[in-house]
């Protein structure tokens, strides 16, 4: 069963895969690219964990086929860091003990990179509201929303 | 080798502080690898057909169609896994594994399949024929041990009985605990009050699916990746459902994305291996969010009967339970975990409970975070609540005049060591947030909260490195950051920096067997194996620094992570560092180590409570959490921001088990929710910020007087928050969870009479 | 002699009796000498016995000496979440 | 399952004309793709509609906003002209999910999923909003609430599309509202949800209402008799009371996971009530 030809370009980088046409462009990510930052916690788009951000709008990368990337920006956690300097984001989680497991932890630090993109003085609230469509169920999101905070401080130079 | 566990009250220097943690950064870049990032070449795809009835018997399973499409490897039903169990428990976890006469639970497998790609193995799972005998099922534990109730087990006769019952039953066990006489404690009492309490069955919630590769071959030989609570326990059971030497068996533990308790059992990880071996090829088997939800290991339902009669002057005279467990199809211990831990928070003279295992056409019930407990508390917290009320006594002051202390004989049995619950209560009060104002239609609640904590089987290895850095390989695995607080450890027993430790989750093949992380005992065990580790490699390091300085072992300390040598006679011979021994290392003996195989034991107990602030909207019922306060007793906190994330994470999984998470089971006996849009855990908006207040009350049993805190959190909430949801709205919520339609029902009710 | 509690499925299998005397001087001979005087017990030492020994709780281990005044409790093993 | 993506509506209606067997359109996808995972469907074509021209632009005109079949809801609370106009409509389409949710639905993909407990359906039916249908020889438009035709079904011939969704210039003093309910903040599918769209005379008064009701039923409702409870009054208690005992009576709610018949009927009139007063107000009543 011949595939699907696409061409993207993911965290800077421009490839090419192909795909069937029923494949999400989580499994494409994960199965064809190696790029296993982007996890599968419930595959209907209820959880975040496999939150990428495409065209500058974050989003399920679970509920995009793998067929719809052509000619998208597609960004992963894997793209956050720039060289070896992490994003203020990546610094503040640690800092933050904002991460017990990990695993929604990719997911989250996508959501809040796009939150913080579109509003970079986010209230407790904003932030928290922003942060809804990520599930965590390790640390209670106190110092996920502290985390962030922080974040936003150092990178509107505060 | 043990060297005297006990308390010493040293100061510290690492343990106590709050560095960044070893595998951090690879958490937030994406390259950490869980169970489902792992991939062996030439793997192929299992998928797992699962019972579509919740009861039913198997008549035949015909997988000759899917054994012809193309591209399927391999397709295995129980007869594929030979019962080498000889009985008990484990053929209870054969027989869950993959049904062998009869399907017991919607989600049960039934037959497996192993493909080139996921589209061909999901093909291959709907050509594979199930002639099945649907038979009547029951799936409430109150319904379930109702006479003519429909009998999971033809010859199931309630153990724990006196004479043996002669009529089988849904009842596995009947257990009892206590001491006293309730009845005369009930004669002497001013106020009785007897409620019934009911909780629904919940899920660990994790965020990450199961997930194994498993790759088995011929020779006997066989590995496994899997994200796993204790790869040594897997190992040990899949190789004996398999029939591999446990030693020809290694498992891989990956990073685990959450556990809970849920990952302490397998599932469909002896089914990736069966598939592997019959294709001679690996296979990779991930289970979908619907499987983890019907095919796991959820909490038990509950039904729990609360007595209590206490004089005016709030001394309780007499206290007593009776619980009801669901344990799914197969008995487990989980209503006796229920009895031992009802009052343990309390110094009664009159105790009874009794706890019922009733089996019910569910998944099989596994551990979730201090088990048995929470449903537990909240039937006796919310019943406490009640009584004190009717006495006209404050809630807290009712608790310290009636709390367990050292020296007290606990409802399970033993006399307790120094415990926390007095501190905890007495911080409780002292703090802001009990003298903070409450809004319109807002509410507080407190309650209370206990879990034991155990030690079990450890082994650490230490290693010196030749540059003098320490790799430290422990067996338990790290699910909430315990490799930092290791390393603390480490550092903090041989005296140097925490930077020069590395710490790693070591796999079944180069250390001995370890115990499951549960039951809080990760930091627990594994610390206290680290520093016997620690002060084994001292003394190897002291005996070299004496060759190096060629003078006796006994003149030489190790002080501030540097040998010493003592005495005036040795007064110009300046401290030899880490660095400086390893790099002699090849002149002096070769590599230097310590390891430490131990049973960790003489865990101490941590008690906690909580306070809640709840606003309720009397027109629809929704209730929001507008405040939240942990005081828990952690012993000594080692990474104190750990340990505030496990007083934060047990507190939201309660409120989400409070609010809004339940299992709903149609009449047809099939899960409703299995998802996370129906199956509703907290999210980021539903929460405030979770205050915590960690006490220090050191365990006496351990070198640096830690206490297992992981799970205790998870028991007040759901007793704190009904207990606000009363005081705001003053309705009593007797069944969880108190979600809007059953909270605004009871408004309702109320304003009807 | 050391005054051994049994917990409630234990006492069970000893024809209801709630404590025992045992002469004993570690775990190991308290389990000999009880599985001898109560085979009921067999199957409860298999599946393995939590031994509270002044309010500490200890895993099985044989070598763990009884002191002579303790209390000695016997509990079910217990499994975590 | 093939995977198509039209540069046209006409081709794009053609191919769903033409298709043999089961066809879908893929807009923003966050329904057909979760139904797809959970194997209720198994597309044999999908037509994916963001690459046809105009559809995910909103467009203000004389005659009021147009809004494309392929802008994603997130675009909708972006537009301030649309949200300062139809704040109800607004608030409705940005409830959908969470923000990786919004970045991708539709509100056109909202209505032809055609769930009972819809978010943007019960404002923009409220709103009077008409529907722009493509089929692959004619166009039609159509008042919204003739869409839905039961769970998962529309009133929708084979071939056909849904091109955009109109919203009439509005008369002055006028003010929307939409309001639902969930256990949880966030990521809730409404339990029950009411949309209100009222204007005003110069004195306050209530000159013309519309007020819808969702997952109260098998098809969002539109309740004329509640309307009616309030033309005429500047909200006060009576009015609201015979606002909420009108959708109180109008609802046929279902038992289910999410919520009981009794939930339903009596949150359905408080959150009629609510809306009411918040459009009321937004329409400039004191």
């Amino acid at each position: 069963m011949g595939g699907i030809a696409v061409t993207t370009t993911i965290n800077g980088d421009e490839v090419d895969f192909v795909c069937h046409a029923e494949e999400t462009l989580l499994d494409v990510l994960r199965d064809r690219l190696g790029l296993t930052g982007a996890k599968e916690g419930c595959g209907t788009g209820d959880c975040g964990a496999c939150s990428v951000i495409m065209d500058g709008r974050v989003v399920c990368s679970c509920l995009v086929l793998g067929a719809e990337a052509e000619g998208k920006k597609i960004g992963t956690v894997e793209g956050m860091a720039s060289g070896d300097k992490l994003h203020p984001l990546q610094t503040k989680f640690l800092e933050h003990a904002a991460l017990q497991c990990g695993v929604c932890t990719p997911g989250f630090l996508i959501a809040a990179k796009a939150l913080l993109d579109r509003n970079p003085d986010p209230s407790e609230e904003e932030i928290r509201y922003g942060l809804a469509g990520n599930l965590c169920r390790c640390t209670g999101y106190d110092k996920i929303v502290r985390a962030v905070q922080d974040a936003a401080k150092v990178m509107k130079g505060a | 080798m043990t060297l005297g566990a006990d308390f010493t009250g040293q100061k510290f220097k690492s343990v106590g502080t709050r560095p960044l943690r070893p595998d951090g950064v690879d958490k937030v870049t994406g390259r950490a690898r869980y169970g489902a990032d792992f991939n062996m070449p030439g793997q192929l795809v299992g998928r797992v057909l699962r019972s579509p009835h919740a009861h039913a018997k198997i008549k035949k399973i015909d997988t000759s169609r899917a054994e012809k499409l193309k591209g399927v490897k391999a397709v295995i039903t129980a007869a594929d896994l030979p019962d080498l169990t000889g009985g008990g428990d484990m053929f209870d976890i054969l027989d869950n594994c993959m049904a062998r006469k009869k399907a017991f639970y919607d989600g049960h497998a039934v037959a497996a399949v192993a493909a080139i790609d996921a589209p061909t193995a999901k093909k291959a799972l709907k050509l594979i024929k199930v002639d099945y005998e649907v038979l009547p099922h029951v799936t409430d534990v109150d319904e379930a041990v109702k006479p003519g109730a429909p009998l999971l087990h033809k010859h199931m006769f309630t153990g724990g009985v006196e004479p043996k019952p002669k009529k089988p039953s849904n009842i596995a066990n009947r257990c009892q605990y206590g001491h006293g006489d309730t009845e005369a404690g009930f004669k002497e009492a001013d106020v009785i009050i007897e409620r019934s309490y009911r909780t629904e069955q919940t899920h660990q919630g994790y965020i990450e699916p199961h997930a194994c590769v498993a790759s088995v071959s011929p020779d006997g030989t066989a590995e496994m990746w899997v994200c796993t609570q204790g790869h040594f326990v897997y190992r040990q059971q899949c190789a004996e459902l398999l029939g591999i030497d446990v030693s020809k068996l290694r498992v891989t533990s990956s990073e685990i994305g959450g556990g809970f308790g849920g990952k302490t059992h397998i599932w469909a990880e002896p089914l990736a291996l069966a598939l592997s071996r019959k294709a001679n090829r690996p296979v990779k088997l991930v289970m979908s969010r619907e499987e983890v939800f019907r095919a796991s290991g959820p909490t038990s339902a509950t039904s729990v009967d609360v007595k209590l009669g206490a004089k005016k002057d709030g001394t309780i005279t007499a206290a007593e339970a009776t619980l009801r467990y669901s344990n799914g199809p197969y008995a487990g211990m989980w209503a006796e975990l229920g009895a031992m831990t009802s009052f343990a928070c309390y110094d009664l003279t009159n105790v009874k409970t009794v706890g019922y295992e009733v089996l019910v056409n569910r998944p099989k019930v596994a551990a979730y975070r201090a088990p048995s407990a929470p449903m537990a508390a909240f039937a006796i917290e919310s019943a406490m609540d009640e009584l004190a009320q009717q006495i006209g006594m404050d809630p807290v002051k009712f608790r310290i005049k009636n709390a367990a202390k050292e020296g007290t004989k606990s409802s399970y049995g033993p006399v307790y060591g120094p415990i926390g619950i007095g501190p905890t209560l007495e911080a409780s009060l002292k703090h802001p947030h009990m003298k903070a104002k409450l809004g319109k239609n807002q509410g507080r609640g407190m309650a209370c909260g206990f879990w034991f904590n155990f030690g079990g089987q450890t082994c650490t290895d230490l290693n010196i490195g030749v540059d003098g850095t320490v790799a430290l390989a422990v067996g338990t695995v790290d699910v909430g950051g315990s490799r930092a607080s290791l390393s603390l450890v480490c550092a903090e027993e041989l005296g140097i920096p925490y930077e020069q430790v590395k710490a790693v989750v070591a796999d079944t093949s180069t250390l001995g067997h370890n115990d499951m992380t549960d039951g809080s005992r990760g930091t627990f065990s594994s610390s206290m194996a680290t520093i016997f580790a620690a002060r084994n490699a001292i003394k190897v390091l002291r005996e070299r620094a004496a060759q190096m300085w060629d003078i006796s072992v006994d003149d030489v300390v190790w002080e501030d992570g540097q040998a010493k040598a003592k005495g005036q006679k040795h007064g110009n011979l300046a401290p030899l560092s880490l660095k400086e021994i390893a790099a002699a290392a090849p002149n002096t003996g070769g590599p230097i180590a310590g390891h430490s195989e131990i049973v960790a034991d003489g865990a101490g107990v941590s008690f906690a409570t909580h306070i809640c602030d709840v606003e309720v909207d009397p027109e629809t019922g929704a209730t929001r959490v507008v405040r939240y306060t942990v005081v828990q007793d952690a012993g000594k906190a080692v990474h104190p921001s750990y340990v505030e994330g496990q007083y934060q994470g047990g507190a939201a999984q309660g409120i989400g088990w409070a609010l809004n998470e339940e299992y709903i089971y149609g009449k047809d006996g099939r899960l409703q929710n299995p998802g996370f849009l129906d199956y509703r855990i907290p999210v980021c908006s539903d929460l405030p910020m979770i205050d915590t207040q960690i006490l220090e009350i050191p365990n006496p049993k351990h070198p640096y007087g830690v206490r297992g805190v992981g799970e205790t959190s998870i028991v007040p909430p759901l007793a704190a928050i009904a207990n606000a949801v009363s005081n705001a709205v003053g309705v009593r919520m007797t069944h969880i969870p108190m979600s809007p339609p059953r909270i605004l029902a009871a408004l309702e009710k109320k304003k009807a009479h | 002699m050391v005054e051994v509690a049994l917990w409630g499925a234990l006492s069970a299998a000893t024809g209801g009796r709630k404590t025992v005397d045992v002469e004993a001087k570690d775990i190991r001979e308290l389990f000999r000498k009880l599985a001898e005087r109560y085979p009921g017990l067999e199957p409860y030492i298999e599946r393995g016995i939590a031994v509270s020994i002044d309010g500490v709780i200890y895993r099985d281990t044989w070598s763990k000496e009884l002191p002579k005044d303790a209390e000695i409790y016997l509990l079910p093993r217990i499994s975590g979440g | 399952m093939q995977y198509a993506r039209p540069s046209s509506i006409k081709e794009a209606s053609g191919l769903l004309a033409k298709a043999r067997g089961k066809a879908f359109v893929l807009a923003g996808g966050t329904d057909l793709l979760v139904r797809m995972k959970g194997d209720f469907v198994e597309p044999d074509l999908i037509v994916d509609i963001k690459a046809i021209k105009g559809l995910n632009e909103i467009k203000k005109t004389a005659k009021g906003f147009s809004i494309g079949a392929a802008v994603p809801c997130a675009a909708m609370g972006e537009n301030k002209a649309l949200k300062k106009a139809w704040p109800g409509v607004v608030e409705a389409a940005n409830l959908i999910g969470s923000d990786q949710i919004q970045g991708r639905c539709t509100a056109a993909g909202n209505l032809c999923n055609a769930s009972p407990a819809a978010d943007s359906v019960p404002a923009l039916v409220a709103a009077g909003a008409k529907v722009v249908i493509a089929g692959p020889k004619k166009k039609r438009t159509v008042a919204i609430e003739k869409i839905p035709a039961g769970p998962g079904k529309t009133t929708l011939a084979k071939g056909e599309i849904v091109e955009a969704i109109q919203l009439d210039k509005r008369p002055a003093r006028s003010g929307d509202a939409y309001l639902r309910f969930i256990p949880r903040s966030e990521m809730d599918i409404a339990v029950v949800s009411a949309g209100v769209n009222l204007t005003l005379d110069g004195k306050g008064v209530v000159k013309a209402a519309r007020v819808a009701l969702g997952a109260v039923a098998p098809t969002v409702l539109l309740l004329p008799k509640a309307a009616k409870a309030i033309v005429g009054s500047k909200l006060d208690e009576e009015a609201l009371e015979k606002l909420a005992a009108a959708c109180s009576a109008a609802c046929r709610p279902i038992d289910d996971k999410r919520g009981t018949v009794d939930f339903r009927i009596k949150v359905a009139g408080v959150l009629a009530r609510r809306a009411a007063k918040i459009a009321y107000k937004r329409a400039g009543g004191k």
